[in-house]
């Protein structure tokens, strides 16, 4: 059971490493700054996910795994607040999406704002 | 793992990787004429130097530098821009020659020198095997904390670690003799002079309640790292700085004004100096219970530690005395920093009437 | 098996560095920064466990908490110039009260 | 070959250093020279901790050798090295240089932090924090204040 919980582990490290290894790539590869942000948060946030839930399996319970506990919620919770401010000032100072533009309708209802997204 | 790659040490390879990830990015910096971006790699280096730390057996270091470097230098970097400017000078190569020629001439020269040093990683070198493996021989009987690191600071160069606490206090005191103690923003604000450039319909929302949520975590975790510097990476320098970046987040969520409000310049300052007074203090109750400046071993008075539980396996003059110096110098650095940002934040009335303005017209309709 | 994974960490370590050093827009580079301490806050797990020594997990939770401040600082300083500034405007703090 | 692989270290540190040097010297921007000054600072660092460095060695924060992590450590080192080495068993890395840099990193701060403030009054006195415009600055007031005073003697 132990063994079969270490392999597991080793195998979620090595998919965490991986998806980092491809986030990582992504942001080098992708064209432009929106996207870019994309590549990094999802497989930052997914990465360490599987990674840390790796290594706690690997290691067994001990009091490491309550700071792996803990070093995995402060990412899940600083990580994508960091991309979301980090997109948003991008697009206030008027970075255009490579995508197109996205307009936000001033005093729009939430249903119109859905739709919003013009050229 | 078998192969060639067994072959090799895997901490050789990780510090030979970030050690030239260290040398790149020194080059770009001196490439560089944005000081923005200068910066930005700053902060970059300061994390490569932390992982190179933690390679290198470093602990306590690296999180002394990972606090720094994350938390305060490039947030008191960053005030130092926007107080001048953020791009320097174009120089021309020929006043490059000079300074490469001295740098080319002496690096030619340490490197020569350098072949008298010690082997990477070799036991046996005079720093290695005398007074570096005498404190680790010492450590357990004579205070009995786990960390060395802190113990060695702590204890045996306590005296040092004083001055240290001093500089950093009077560092602080310095700046803000130079640039006000940020009570110059306060009362603009009163006389609503405050330059307000956030544009209306900004409304961070998830990055003020992350912001709630995370400062008391952070703070949490100031006082834990605080108290857990006898048996883990930890201690006075590390806390007071992340104490200090709290209070840094505070007021870069929410505000200097309420950041203000909530630790006024004042009390800051105050607890600064009683820092470095707490500390001392502790050296010279030792003078009064018959010891010397800071030997903890005479903290109590005679007869009270023998009354003590377990005293004899505990040095419970050791270990009171070691929190109590690093309580002070939580004190101070945590103080110092706040008041170095208050310094650097607090100036920037007139600054951004130079600088600001053109960039918040940006955003889209 | 731990060894494979610090080593690939470190690629993407090097890769984020790529970004930072030639990313076009400064948007970019804090990105690349950000990031970057993510990647070593995984790192630092890492070696912490490839060593034998766990304590090292400290340092990643200081990382992973205070990282975030950072990006704030940066990106602060681009939208409002100034780090004195709340992030909020009047209008959304009275609607809060 | 050899000194390649045993004194890489030092190397990095001297290129540290010596670019550290090189953007102070080379640019007149007080802002970029402590920045260059940081990293000259940091280079030193590289260099004590380098030193410290023991072969096999771990953090020096005590753990029992015979304990599971204790044993672990040891079984992959030499016991005649563990005997020669170690303290109790288990190889530790030199304490002493950890500690001068833990304080020279907040010491290092705050002094760059006074150094700023120091460029940040420059700035508001000269109006640049670039040595060539202060210095060029300092003459046209030298040279103002000596046509001024042999003026009023010529008066």
């Amino acid at each position: 059971m132990v063994e079969a919980l270490y392999w597991i582990g080793c195998g979620l490290t090595l998919l965490g490493a991986l998806l980092t290894v491809v986030g990582a790539a992504g942001v080098l590869r992708f064209p432009d700054v929106y996207t870019r942000i994309h590549a990094a948060s999802i497989t930052d946030t997914g990465g360490a996910t599987l990674l840390l839930l790796g290594l706690g399996l690997m290691s067994g319970l001990q009091f490491a795994t309550l700071k792996l506990v803990i070093v995995w919620a402060f990412i899940m919770l600083t990580s994508p607040a960091a991309a979301h401010a980090l997109a948003n000032a991008a697009y206030a100072s008027g970075l255009t999406p490579w995508i197109g533009e996205f307009r936000i309708i001033k005093g729009a209802t939430p249903d119109a704002k859905k739709t919003g997204n013009a050229s | 793992m078998s192969g060639p790659l067994a072959m090799l040490d895997v901490g050789a390879i990780i510090n030979g990787v970030l050690l030239v990830m260290l040398v790149v990015l020194m080059c770009a910096i001196a490439r560089v004429r944005n000081l923005l971006t200068a910066i930005l790699l700053m902060g970059v280096y300061s994390l490569v130097m932390a992982v190179w730390l933690t390679v290198m057996d470093a602990a306590d270091v690296a999180f002394t530098e990972a606090v720094v470097g994350a938390g305060v230098s490039t947030v008191v970097l960053l005030g130092a821009i926007l107080l001048t400017r953020s791009e320097t000078a174009a120089i021309s190569w020929k006043a490059m020659i000079a300074p490469g020629l001295a740098v080319l001439v002496v690096g030619g020269l340490l490197v020569f020198a350098a072949q008298d040093l010690p082997d990477f990683g070799d036991p046996a070198s005079p720093a290695n095997a005398y007074v570096g493996k005498l404190y680790l021989e010492m450590t357990g009987g004579d205070i009995g904390a786990a960390n060395v690191v802190t113990a060695v600071l702590g204890s045996y160069r306590g005296f040092d670690t004083l001055g240290e606490t001093t500089v950093i206090f009077a560092a602080g005191l310095g700046v803000a003799l130079m640039l006000g103690f940020g009570e110059r923003a306060m009362s603009d604000r009163e006389r609503g002079r405050m330059p307000v450039n956030v544009s209306a319909g900004e409304d961070h929302v998830v990055l003020r309640v992350m912001a709630k949520l995370l400062i008391p975590l952070i703070v949490l975790y100031a006082f834990y790292v605080q108290f857990h510097g006898d048996l883990g990476p930890g201690g006075g320098f590390q806390a007071g700085v992340i104490m200090a970046v709290a209070v840094i987040l505070h007021a870069l969520v929410f505000g200097l004004d309420a950041t203000m409000h909530a630790v006024r310049p004042g009390v800051a300052r105050a607890i600064a100096a009683l820092g470095v007074l707490v500390y001392a203090g502790v050296g010279i109750a030792n003078i009064v219970h018959g010891g010397t400046f800071l030997n903890y071993d005479y903290l109590f008075p005679p007869g009270v530690e023998a009354r003590l539980p377990d005293a004899a396996h505990h040095n419970w003059g050791q270990h009171f005395g070691i929190m109590a110096i690093e309580a002070g110098v939580l004190l101070t650095v945590a103080a110092t920093m706040i008041t170095v940002f208050y310094g650097f934040a607090g100036r920037s009335a007139e600054a951004v009437a130079v600088v600001g303005g053109d960039d918040t017209h940006g955003q889209n309709p | 098996m731990l060894e494979a994974a610090a080593a690939a960490i470190l690629i993407a370590m090097v890769l984020m560095l790529v970004r930072a050093l030639i990313g076009p827009t400064s948007y970019d580079r804090i990105l690349a920064a950000n990031s970057f301490g993510t990647k070593t806050v995984l790192f630092i797990g890492l070696i912490g466990f490839l060593f034998g020594r766990p304590d090292f997990l400290d340092i990643a939770i200081v990382y992973a908490l205070i990282n975030f401040v950072t990006t704030i600082a940066l990106m602060k300083f681009f939208r409002y110039r100034s780090l004195q500034a709340p992030l909020a405007s009047a209008g959304a703090e009275s609607r809060d009260g | 070959m050899s000194f390649v692989t045993s004194h890489f270290n030092y190397v990095v540190v001297i290129v540290l250093m010596m670019g550290g040097l090189f953007i102070t010297f080379s640019t007149g921007n007080l802002i970029k020279r402590m920045i260059g000054l940081a990293i000259f600072q940091t280079s030193v660092g590289v260099l004590y901790i380098s030193l410290g460095k023991v072969a096999g060695g771990t953090a020096a924060i005590t753990i029992e050798a015979t304990s599971e992590a204790g044993r672990a450590l040891s079984s992959k080192l030499d016991p005649g090295y563990v005997a020669q080495y170690g303290v109790d068993g288990v190889v530790y890395s030199n304490p002493l240089p950890h500690v001068l840099i833990l304080t020279a990193i907040v010491v290092g701060v705050s002094t760059l932090a006074v150094g700023l403030a120091i460029a940040v009054r420059v700035r508001e006195a000269y109006g640049t924090v670039e040595a060539g415009e202060i210095a060029a600055a300092d003459q046209a007031a030298i040279a103002q204040a000596d046509r001024r005073k042999s003026g009023g003697r010529g008066r």
